[in-house]
């Protein structure tokens, strides 16, 4: 059981870090839902079946979907991954892998010096995480419907097909339609 | 039963989540960037998780599913503004950059 | 209700000339003028009734006249007005120069005449505001009431650079002001955690046991504020750029009252709040005037802008004010309520002079100007007279005050008085150079201008009067603020017994026996 | 009739005040009768007064009348009020008559000005503010006189305000008295905090009791004082004002620069006698100014060639003598010098003035000549002022107080033979000067057509002041020719009388007949060099030393150009160099400072989010790594 975490989490790191790396953007979803199903193994692990279900539903599921479809209907060729290769191969890769580094480094050194504790290892079935939800955290149940209410208004608002408007800040001479 | 300390899992969950910062950082693609900050949420929802695994108790779940919605927004509306980006300003270029 | 009455009359009358100013040019200025004679009338007859009734023999912690009701009892806040021979002094001065205030914008104002002189009629309040204020958060109320409306009024009717110079002035006197609202919390914080009565009475803060340090910081911050109001040497370069962007209005104002402000506050807060830090600071303060005197003299001296020029001037007399209220005896601390009033006549005066050559040639700048006394020959006399009171002239009114600061003073400190008369020769040079470059040598611009009009003249005419009255007739003022300089210096007597007797010639006593024998010479 | 003191300063007030406020509308007649009528009706009072005075004097020889309270505050008190005693009466006498001359005068001589009424409102001004600074019954009373005369100096002086150096010379003249006043003015606290008061009278009666001779404060005080004389009366080292002075109208020099102004310094010293007498440095200190002074200016007047510049230098010159006769202690020998030199100064000032009006407004006196035929009463009045200055012996006036002091100052109280001789000296050097103007001005060729003939209003003031200068001497004769004291008996009231006398008769004679001698054989060298021979002159001057030494003394033995680089410029250039005021740079520095921090952050706000996320990163580290470090 202990291997299959270990595995499960080296998966998703790596599996991250290719994510991260890809140039073409259907290779770096298609590593994040690899990342995103590993992640839900480890949640399956430690007992949490319900969130790894979540995960793969809705993560892995829909939101990964929803960034696949819009890749296609941008329209993307080849031209955009030379392009990503153009860019990656800049410098601009150390200073904040350096930082970033540093600050993982800290954080893993106030990790380990904290205490610590082996898991629970008790399975907290569905049922015990839905009475949770819908009486503890009620307010912050309807919180995020009221958010996904907006985010779906605001979505679907801002993806319409308008009139091509120029802000007043862009406009040129005569750019005006 | 697993033998797994919670400083493990958090280490691995802040790995992941400083993949995604490294991500955020360094990509120009402003779709990249969006899947950076997923991998970041990703990895907080991980820790959150883990941290209710250890005192096995359902409020870690219960956060990370917040996270979830959060993130599910966010991509939405995310993924809605780069199509409005794309259709207004037709540039030669294939995807938009924020450069 | 007098007090009431002296603040709330010209704020109405402000609103009023704002609102007629919507459908009429001349409408604001009658009423603005209506509004100040009323004013000059209230504060005469409270004047005269002052030196007529019990006025002179006021006892310590005694007031003429005192209005006080809770404003925020909450807080300790009150409303709390009151005067005496001092305030009275000023709130006639408030309205005379108001007066003429008024009277000089009347044609040089043609713009948004109704919200200039509401402005002008708000700060004129806010002043009378500050001259009777003995709550101290009442007190720092008028002191901002007085800030913004100049700041609009330098900002609106200004001259070309007027926006860097009222922003300049704002900070200043903003960022001074803060530092007095820091000490005044902070005294009413110690005061109240003393006694457990929080409250902003300055009756009641006076006695206040401050711990000699903290009351130096405190002390330091009231000198802050009033010293850049003052303005004191190292703080009081806005002035000449807020003079020189001003209308004519706004300098008087300013030179005249404003400025009157800081040095009122020098001698009702700052020394009875912290006699003992006051007198440690003494002597920095007295070199800080001295230095004052001396180098915006010269810096005058160099000024090619006559406003400029009259500006400078300005730091300088308000250097013998700082002397004289640091020297804090009888003597110099009437003196220095004569030069605050002959200062506010005089310098007033120049600017409306300087103003009124400025609208007819619309330039300041002296190396162009000169000659005008062919010209203009009554508008040149005037300017001789306020020049020669610029410059100590006995007979006119600073000389009488510059006499007593440096009398008073040297009962102090012999060098910084000595040092302090080199003033005199400065302030000669440079009211010379003025009268110089401008009205004598040859008129080489041939510029034409019509002389004073009836207008100017009965401006000018009650600033000569009022120099001369001043200047050969002292003793009235110097009666009306005689007790209330008394009884301030009744507060602190404790820190400053001694020092006079120390610099006393030892054998007075000798003197006193044989006056006796006085009848002509052997 | 002494009741009537007050009037007398305030004729001379409301004079100017009429002419101020109506001397453009009232036209020139009027506003000369005004002017003169004002002075005269004053004249008219001070007489009056004068004879009851002599006839009947007030107790105590000495008259105060309050008009009321100036200042009080605390333990300071000053009133406004007239002090008249023997002393004030002479000179209130003096302003007032002589005044009254030179304003007849002025009538003629100023009549094609354009300022006509504002020339006679500043002389009334002045003649006002002269009687409040003699009969100030206070120092503080005596200050604003001292002042006054000191504006209507400057406003005289640059009355033709059209050229710039008229101008200067006024300033000039204010500011430098001014740097005397500003002693006086230290001298009067040092005075008040001794005393306790101004009041003169109770200082002079008090000091004595207060101060023991040579006490430090009067040693101070008086020499503060003197400041304050020296500036005024333009003596060593405040002397430089006064030739330039002559820029000025000529009545102006005759009254202000010659006759009164410059004397009130002599005044303030014989006023304060008492203190001076418990002060022998001061005393010493006064008497070497005053014999420096004689010689710098006698020296100076030997080379100047415009005339009222000589008559300048010599009244500095005779001024000198004044001080040093106050200074060795023989006080009405100086005033009484003081009235005789307003006489015949102020005749040779008019009469200056009547040549120059006849001369096209020439001032330069070689470029004149032979005008005693053309100007006979000038020339008879001219000549009568010029023996009286050069104390030609017997028959002037001015023999009598100069000899006075010249002896004096051997044998006064504080004498010594080094004064002495440089009083004789002087005595030489004036008659020399004194005559060459006379031979050049009024003998040799005509030069110029008279442009303008003097009228009786340019005759009477000059017959009645010559007059004066001639005979005015002989109400106080020396010891070895008549003994007559009239004056000084008149002044026993007011100033201590001579404790001299300890040298023998022979000796004063000897010096009376060494002065007289001098005097002609000077006179004599002025003919020869100036008339006879001006060969000689000119030869000299040619040379390299001669020139240099005629340039030095017309320049007033370089003092000018002295001050001009110790105080002037050094001011001028301070000032000018710091004309933006530096102080200002530190606040323009703030701004600045924040506009550089501007510009610095302004390069981190790109519209890059990837940039503003590794800054936030680089915040997060920086905030951890202290939380990691704590």
């Amino acid at each position: 059981m202990t291997i299959l975490f270990y595995i499960a989490a080296l998966i998703a790191i790596v599996a991250s870090i290719m994510v991260v790396t890809r140039t073409n953007i259907i290779h770096a979803l298609l590593y994040m839902v690899i990342s995103l199903l590993a992640t839900a193994v480890m949640f399956f692990l430690i007992g949490a079946p319900f969130i790894a279900a979540m995960e793969i539903i809705i993560y892995a599921g829909a939101i990964m979907v929803l960034f696949v479809f819009v890749v296609m209907m941008l329209n993307l060729g080849k031209q955009a991954v030379e392009q990503e290769k153009r860019w990656l191969s800049t410098e601009g890769w150390y200073f904040p892998s350096l930082l970033s580094l540093i600050l993982l480094l800290e954080i893993g050194y106030l990790i380990v010096s904290g205490q610590t504790a082996p898991f629970n290892g008790r399975q907290i079935p569905p049922a015990e995480v839905g009475k949770e939800l819908y009486s503890t955290y009620l307010i912050g149940v309807e919180l995020a419907a009221i958010l996904l209410m907006a985010g779906i208004i605001g979505a679907y608002h801002l993806a319409r097909r308008k009139k091509y408007v120029v802000h007043r800040f862009l406009k040129t001479e005569g750019a005006e339609q | 039963m697993i033998a797994i300390s919670l400083n493990t899992g958090l280490i691995i969950a802040s790995i992941m989540f400083f993949t995604g910062l490294i991500g955020v950082m360094i990509r120009k693609n402003i779709m990249f960037m969006l899947i950076s900050i997923e991998i970041m949420l990703n990895a907080a929802g991980l820790a959150f998780v883990f941290a209710g695994a250890q005192h096995g108790q359902a409020d870690g779940q219960i956060m990370f599913l917040f996270i979830l919605t959060t993130a599910a927004a966010e991509v939405a509306v995310g993924l809605a503004l780069i199509i409005q980006f794309y259709q207004n300003l037709k540039r030669s270029i294939p995807m938009l950059p924020i450069i | 209700m007098t007090l009431t009455f002296l603040f709330a009359w010209l704020i109405l009358g402000g609103l009023l000339a704002w609102l007629a100013g919507r459908w009429n040019k001349e409408a604001p200025r009658w009423i603005s003028l209506g509004f100040m004679i009323v004013h000059l009338i209230v504060s005469v007859r409270l004047w005269i009734s002052f030196l007529t009734n019990k006025g002179l023999t006021l006892a310590q912690g005694e007031w003429f006249l005192m209005e006080k009701s809770p404003w925020i009892p909450q807080w300790g806040i009150q409303y709390f007005l009151a005067v005496d021979g001092l305030s009275i002094l000023l709130i006639v001065l408030t309205s005379f120069l108001g007066l003429l205030a008024v009277a000089c914008s009347w044609k040089g104002i043609q713009e948004r005449v109704g919200f200039f002189f509401f402005n002008l009629l708000w700060i004129l309040a806010g002043i009378s505001g500050v001259f009777m204020a003995l709550d101290l958060f009442l007190f720092y109320f008028f002191w901002e009431i007085m800030l913004i409306p100049l700041y609009f009024l330098i900002g609106i009717w200004g001259h070309s650079n007027r926006i860097y110079a009222t922003i300049k002035f704002f900070i200043f006197t903003q960022a001074s002001g803060l530092f007095m609202l820091i000490s005044i919390l902070a005294l009413y914080f110690i005061h109240g955690s003393q006694t457990g009565h929080y409250t902003f009475d300055y009756v009641e803060l006076l006695g206040t046991q401050v711990s000699p340090k903290i009351a130096f910081w405190l002390m330091l911050g009231f000198f802050l504020g009033f010293g850049v109001k003052l303005p004191a040497v190292p703080v009081h370069t806005w002035l000449p750029d807020a003079h020189t962007e001003a209308p004519t209005a706004g300098s008087v104002v300013l030179a005249g009252l404003v400025l009157k402000a800081g040095a009122y506050g020098f001698i009702r807060f700052l020394m009875p709040l912290f006699p003992q830090a006051g007198k440690e600071f003494a002597m920095v303060a007295m070199i800080l005037g001295i230095i004052g005197i001396i180098y915006a003299a010269m810096v005058a001296f160099a000024q090619n802008d006559l406003k400029r020029l009259v500006a400078y001037t300005s730091v300088s007399h308000m250097g013998f004010v700082l002397l004289g209220v640091f020297a804090w005896n009888q003597l110099a601390l009437q003196g220095a309520v004569m030069i605050i009033l002959s200062h506010g006549l005089s310098t007033g005066a120049l600017f409306i002079l300087v103003g009124d050559i400025y609208d007819r040639l619309h330039t300041r700048d002296m190396d162009k100007l000169g000659g005008l006394w062919s010209v203009t020959p009554r508008l040149g006399g005037f300017g001789m007279v306020f020049a020669l009171a610029s410059l100590g002239l006995p007979g006119l009114a600073n000389f009488v005050g510059e006499f007593l600061v440096l009398l008073g003073v040297y009962q102090v400190s012999v060098p910084i008085a000595a040092l302090a008369t080199l003033g005199f020769i400065a302030s000669t040079i440079y009211s010379l150079w003025m009268i110089q470059k401008t009205f004598f040598g040859k008129n080489v611009n041939e510029w034409k201008m019509p002389d004073a009009t009836p207008r100017e003249i009965s401006i000018y005419a009650a600033l000569v009067v009022a120099l001369l009255w001043l200047g050969l007739f002292p003793n009235t003022v110097l009666r009306t603020s005689r007790q209330a300089l008394k009884n301030l210096q009744q507060i602190t007597s404790q820190y400053f017994q001694g020092s006079k007797e120390a610099t006393t010639n030892p054998s007075v006593e000798e003197l006193n026996k044989s006056r006796s024998n006085y009848g002509g010479l052997e | 009739m002494y009741d009537l003191l007050w009037l007398v300063p305030t004729f001379p007030f409301l004079g100017f005040l009429i002419l101020a406020i109506f001397g453009k509308k009232i036209g020139k007649k009027l506003s000369a009768v005004v002017g003169v009528g004002s002075i005269g009706l004053s004249a008219l009072i001070t007489i009056l007064i004068g004879i009851q005075f002599l006839t009947n004097p007030p107790e105590g020889h000495a008259f105060v009348q309050t008009l009321w309270t100036w200042i009080a505050a605390d333990d300071f008190k000053v009133n406004i009020a007239f002090h008249l005693d023997a002393l004030s009466m002479v000179f209130a006498f003096v302003v007032t008559f002589v005044g009254f001359w030179i304003h007849l005068y002025s009538t003629e001589y100023m009549a094609d000005d354009e300022g006509f009424s504002r020339f006679f409102a500043y002389m009334n001004l002045f003649v006002g503010a002269m009687l409040m600074l003699v009969m100030g019954d206070n120092l503080l009373l005596l200050y604003l006189g001292w002042e006054g005369v000191g504006l209507c100096s400057y406003l005289l002086i640059g009355f033709w305000y059209r050229d710039p150096a008229n101008g200067y010379a006024a300033r000039k003249a204010f500011i430098v008295t001014r740097v005397g006043d500003a002693a006086m003015a230290v001298g009067l606290f040092m005075l008040f905090y001794s005393f306790k008061s101004l009041n003169i009278q109770e200082i002079l009666s008090v000091a004595p009791h207060v101060w023991s001779p040579g006490n430090k404060l009067a040693v101070a005080s008086t020499l503060l004082l003197l400041g304050g004389a020296v500036g005024k009366s333009a003596q060593l080292p405040l002397q430089v004002w006064l030739p330039d002075a002559m820029a000025g109208p000529t009545p102006t020099s005759a009254l202000i620069h010659a006759a009164t102004m410059v004397t009130a310094g002599v005044y303030l010293i014989a006023r304060m006698n008492g203190i001076y007498l418990l002060a022998p440095l001061s005393m010493t200190a006064v008497a070497i100014v005053g014999a420096a002074t004689l010689l710098v200016a006698g020296f100076a007047g030997m080379a100047q060639t415009d005339i009222k510049r000589v008559l300048a230098y010599s009244t500095v010159s005779q001024i000198g003598y004044m001080f040093l006769a106050l200074g060795v202690g023989a006080w009405s020998a100086g005033v009484f010098h003081f009235m005789i030199h307003a006489f015949f100064k102020a005749l040779l000032f008019l009469a200056a003035g009547a040549i120059i009006l006849a001369q096209h407004h020439e001032q330069n006196m070689f470029k004149m000549g032979g005008l005693a035929k053309a100007l006979p009463v000038t020339f008879w009045t001219f000549l009568i002022g010029s023996a009286s200055l050069a104390a030609l012996p017997l028959i002037t006036a001015g023999f009598y107080s100069k000899d006075a002091i010249i002896w004096y100052a051997w044998s006064g109280p504080n004498g010594s033979i080094y004064l002495w001789m440089a009083a004789v000296f002087g005595a030489m050097v004036t008659a020399f000067y004194t005559f060459r103007m006379v031979f050049v001005t009024f003998f040799g060729e005509q030069k110029m057509e008279i442009s303008h003939y003097p009228t009786w209003r340019v005759h009477i003031p000059l017959i009645a002041l010559a007059f004066f200068a001639l005979f005015g001497g002989f109400i106080e004769l020396p010891g070895t020719l008549g003994h007559l004291t009239l004056f000084s008996d008149f002044m026993k009231s007011a100033l201590p009388v001579v404790e001299g006398g300890h040298h023998e008769v022979s000796l004063e004679i000897f010096s009376q007949v060494l002065t007289a001698v001098l005097a002609l054989v000077s006179i004599f060298v002025a003919y020869y060099l100036y008339l006879k021979n001006m060969q000689i002159v000119t030869n000299f001057t040619s040379t390299k030393f001669g020139h240099g030494l005629q340039q030095f003394l017309l320049s007033g033995l370089g003092f000018d150009w002295l001050y001009e680089r110790l105080f002037i410029r050094p001011y001028v250039w301070l000032s000018r160099t710091n004309k933006r005021d530096f102080i200002d740079f530190f606040y323009v520095f703030l701004p600045w400072l924040a506009r550089q921090f501007h510009y610095l952050f302004k390069y981190t706000q790109t519209g890059k989010v990837r940039r503003y996320v590794v800054g936030i990163v680089f915040g997060v580290l920086v905030s951890i790594t202290i939380v990691v470090i704590l």
